[in-house]
């Protein structure tokens, strides 16, 4: 066991840990800090396992936007320090969302476990390069690329034009 | 404080004006200061953004010397009749107690008793002589008005502009006799007169001619009025100088 | 990273940390003095004796004896984390911008993208401490500092985009070898973009609206005390020093001048000095914008700047090849 | 509504720490004093003037930064303390941070000065809060104020901060608190605000 083997298995703990806190948590706020978290120890996972560029995207656009825009939106709606009675889930339901939790996590175990120390990958000469993947995205994938592209600009001049309608309407009225 | 009129350096007077000019001489057309922000300007002001015009003036301030005073490594240039501390003198002090009963604040405690002189004559009569015992002055609560100093008929009250006297308690702040006594050494010659003023009342007294040796008492006029003035210089065609530029 | 010893770990981390206390430390002491005269004053003279020199340290002294307030209805965990979850990222921007090709703390292969990405997860600290505080003026400030990030951090990725597209790399070292003296016209709109969106991303003045002490106090800093609150503070000047160092290396060719292979270090924090000392500079001059005026300016201008950059840069890399 | 506030105490650092480092320790105090200004009154005006260009008490490292009380380390409260403000400056002077000291800046907040005999006047501001310098003048010179903050300079250099210096410097104060300090200004409540008694 290399000392990488370590910090993957604590990282990878970690993630496990707080995306299972991020969901059974009665704060909203920290919910949503334990996400944070969470996708924070993924980048890391990417990262100890040579991925630099896929974990620094990572880093940028989940924990650096997303998880910002969802406290923006948690702060908008008054999020009261403390658990949150009113907006907690059922029993029932929590079962059923550990049930199918647990259901999906068998399933991916059965799927990866039995391909573990089949084939391995030495991680200290890097095969995969920023200037690989630029290739890959702009070569081999670009069209997919840019059909997500024009999707996104679909929804952002959809969220634009929606906002647009919303404010005429309040003018006229 | 008969000598002591107040007139207004001619100085003084010009401060207050306010003087547009920058220091120093430099063309009024550079403002980079102004407060119109450059619009409508003329000169400079008006070509430059008011951002620009901002950031000019600030990095003009930095090429010149900071006027700071450096108060504990180099003495305050104190304005004349700064009022910082009222001291005493007490051998003039006869606990008239006008100051303290004019003080707003009450803030001026004077304790006294009365004293018998023996009669300096034979068979004279023994007079009596107020002796002051306390007089203090709580600084906590004194608001520097400067009625006391006014209003005391013998001169026993002075301004100092001593300001260092701030303490960790406050019942330090009430100066008894013995500190406001030491306070007199602070306190600076009056401001000299203007030239062509009236001489101060004490100075004219002073420089009359002595009176005449009394009458011994068998020769005294009769009637119980004053003994006649000594002669003066004609006073009927010259009369009292007015003060040169007089206060009225 | 694999050729590395322990031993040489150890010691540029050391090197990073001192770096990471005493360049805040001479910006802050900077910013001291030369507000000071700028103001017509003279600034700390008297602790450490010649000028106050040691007026931040005396600062910092005092802040570790401080109280360490909590308030009663503050989410405690949150509150006492959020000064480390402010300052742990610059810490890590701090490691991987280079002084000169060699003197790095780490080498990254995308380090001007890690930069930002870390950059942006400084934010979240601020968010932490405006809620976890229980205080009105504090949430104020917190949602006025995460608008503010979401709008500037737009501009900033895209032109830092546009100079990674006219060097060919990601890594911070590859765009300032790479850079010439023609970049100055070339990438002058973007520079100024930068610089502007660095601001905002500082929080600095004018775009200091998160913390605006005539309106909400002291924004989200507002309930905390003593060495959480310097944390706080330390992060501010080491975003200064992390961005006036950053836009040297982007912009400004690093450690390109006379003598480049001996002193270029020394040239990479003259130029990050001078970019301070214009932060500063604003600081003292300018007042501070509205919260709507700075949106504007980021949408209005910033972005569309940035997307003009991007392509003047693309036609300009594409014409020279 | 009384609040009852905790006894605040020193670091471990401060209170166990032997004597050299205590010296290294007031040294920091002493020259970062972050003060917050309670302006009242006139005094206040002195005040802003000692903070500017011609006398800049930034050069003995009283740094008018803090907007709020949590990261100040100095009170001057500055002009005339009136018994509705006082609740105000009790529970502002409680939020901020141990180590802390006040400085009462002119005859108004020393022992209420022309205001004496008011009858809405708090006659010092000593009387809600512990003062450590008292600066006399009406309003003082800004020169004065400097005065009284080396004052305090020497007094922070000389002390040892201990959780007992502390209980002792709240023992005459800590008692009443901040609310206390208010009186209903209508006797009776069932009439309601002054205005409507009048209609």
């Amino acid at each position: 066991m290399t000392t990488r083997d370590i910090v993957f298995v604590v990282v990878g703990v970690i993630t496990a840990l707080s995306g299972l806190l991020a969901v059974s948590t009665r704060h909203v706020v920290h919910a949503a800090l334990w996400l944070l978290v969470c996708l924070g120890s993924l980048a890391g996972c990417y990262i100890v396992l040579g991925q630099e560029l896929v974990g620094i995207v990572q880093l940028l656009v989940y924990v650096g936007a997303i998880v910002v825009l969802v406290l923006f939106a948690l702060m908008l709606t008054r999020a009261p320090i403390g658990p949150q009675p009113d907006i907690d889930a059922p029993v029932w339901q929590r079962v059923v969302a550990a049930l199918l939790g647990a259901a999906t996590t068998a399933l991916v175990a059965a799927a990866t476990l039995p391909v573990i120390g089949q084939q391995s990958v030495d991680l200290d000469t890097p095969v995969v390069t920023t200037q690989q993947i630029a290739s890959a995205i702009f070569g081999t994938w670009v069209w997919p690329f840019e059909l997500l592209s024009v999707l996104l600009l679909v929804a952002l001049v959809g969220a634009f034009a929606v906002s647009r309608v919303v404010l005429a309407r309040r003018s006229r009225s | 404080m008969t000598g002591n009129l107040d007139r207004p350096d001619p100085d003084d007077l010009e401060r207050p004006v306010v003087d547009l000019s920058p220091p120093g001489g430099a063309p009024s057309k550079v403002k980079g200061g102004e407060p119109d922000g450059g619009r409508g300007g003329s000169g400079l002001s008006g070509i430059l953004p008011g951002i620009v015009q901002g950031l000019a003036t600030t990095a003009r301030t930095m090429t010149r010397h900071t006027h700071t005073a450096e108060y504990p490594d180099v003495r305050p240039q104190l304005p004349p009749r700064s009022r910082g501390v009222i001291a005493l003198l007490d051998e003039n002090c006869t606990s008239c107690m006008l100051c303290a009963r004019e003080c707003p604040d009450w803030c001026i405690y004077i304790d006294s008793h009365k004293e018998e002189l023996p009669p300096t004559t034979e068979g004279g009569r023994a007079r009596q002589r107020n002796v002051l015992d306390r007089f203090a002055i709580d600084y906590s609560l004194c608001m520097y008005c400067g009625i006391c100093v006014e209003v005391c008929p013998f001169d026993a009250l002075f301004w100092s502009p001593e300001f260092e006297y701030a303490e960790l308690d406050i019942h330090d702040l009430l100066h008894e006799k013995p500190r406001l006594s030491q306070w007199m050494a602070t306190v600076p010659a009056p401001p000299a007169l203007d030239p062509g003023s009236a001489d101060p009342a004490e100075v004219t007294a002073a420089a009359k001619p002595a009176r005449p040796a009394r009458p011994v008492r068998g020769e005294r006029a009769p009637g119980p009025g004053r003994p006649s003035r000594p002669p003066r210089a004609d006073p009927q065609q010259t009369p009292p100088v007015p003060p040169a530029d007089g206060d009225v | 990273m694999s050729g590395l010893t322990w031993l040489e770990v150890v010691l540029r981390a050391v090197a990073v940390l001192a770096a990471f206390l005493v360049l805040p430390l001479l910006v802050g002491q900077t910013e001291h003095k030369v507000m000071a005269h700028m103001q017509g004053r003279l600034g700390p003279m008297y602790a450490g004796g010649f000028h106050g020199w040691a007026q931040l340290l005396a600062d910092g002294i005092k802040f570790v004896q401080k109280e360490d307030v909590v308030p009663a209805r503050a989410d405690r965990s949150a509150f006492r984390l959020a000064p480390g979850v402010a300052l742990v990222p610059y810490l890590v921007a701090l490691a991987v911008i280079p002084l000169a090709p060699g003197v790095v703390g780490a080498k990254v292969d995308a380090s001007a993208l890690l930069v930002l990405a870390v950059i942006g997860v400084g934010i979240i600290g601020t968010l932490m401490a405006g809620w976890a505080s229980a205080n009105k003026y504090s949430l104020l400030g917190a949602m006025r500092a995460a608008a503010q990030l979401v709008s500037y951090e737009l501009p900033m990725v895209l032109v830092v985009a546009s100079v990674a597209l006219a060097a060919g790399t990601l890594s911070l070292v590859g765009i300032a070898q790479a850079w010439t003296p023609w970049w100055l016209l070339w990438q002058l709109p973007g520079a100024l973009v930068f610089f502007v969106a660095g601001l905002a991303e500082l929080q600095r003045v004018p775009f200091d609206m998160p913390v605006a002490d005539s309106e909400i106090v002291f924004g989200p800093y507002t309930e905390y005390t003593g060495l959480r609150f310097a944390f706080f503070l330390l992060a501010e000047y080491a975003g200064i020093v992390v961005m006036a160092l950053l836009f040297a290396v982007l912009f400004l060719g690093g450690w390109a001048g006379p003598w480049a292979a001996t002193v270029g270090w020394l040239w990479t924090l003259l130029k990050g000095l001078v970019l301070a000392v214009v932060v500063i500079w604003f600081r003292v001059s300018w007042p501070r914008l509205r919260e709507d005026q700075l949106q504007r300016l980021a949408w209005v201008w910033l972005v569309p700047i940035a997307l003009l950059q991007l392509a003047v840069t693309a036609v300009g890399v594409v014409m020279m090849r | 509504m009384p609040v009852d506030l905790p006894m605040p105490r020193v670091g471990p650092l401060a209170e166990h720490a032997p004597r050299p480092i205590k010296v290294v320790l007031n040294w920091g105090r002493r020259y970062s004093l972050w003060v917050f200004n309670f302006g009242l009154a006139c005094c206040a005006i002195e005040f802003i003037a000692t903070s500017m260009g011609s006398h800049d008490f930034i050069r003995l490292g009283v740094i008018p930064f803090a907007p709020g009380p949590r990261q100040a380390d100095l009170m001057v409260v500055s002009g005339t303390v009136t018994d509705k403000m006082a609740p105000a400056i009790r529970r502002l002077y409680d939020q901020m941070p141990e180590p802390k000291y006040v400085i009462s800046f002119g005859a108004c907040s020393n022992s209420g000065g022309p205001y004496w005999d008011s009858y809405c006047v708090t006659k010092g501001v000593d009387q809600i809060i512990p003062v450590d310098v008292y600066v006399p003048g009406c309003p003082p010179r800004p020169e004065a104020l400097l005065q009284g903050i080396i004052r305090l300079q020497e007094k922070i250099a000389a002390e040892s901060l201990s959780g007992a210096a502390l209980r002792r410097k709240y023992a005459a104060h800590r008692t009443p608190s901040a609310a206390e300090l208010s009186r209903p200004l209508l006797l009776d409540a069932r009439h309601g605000p002054a205005g409507q008694v009048a209609r």
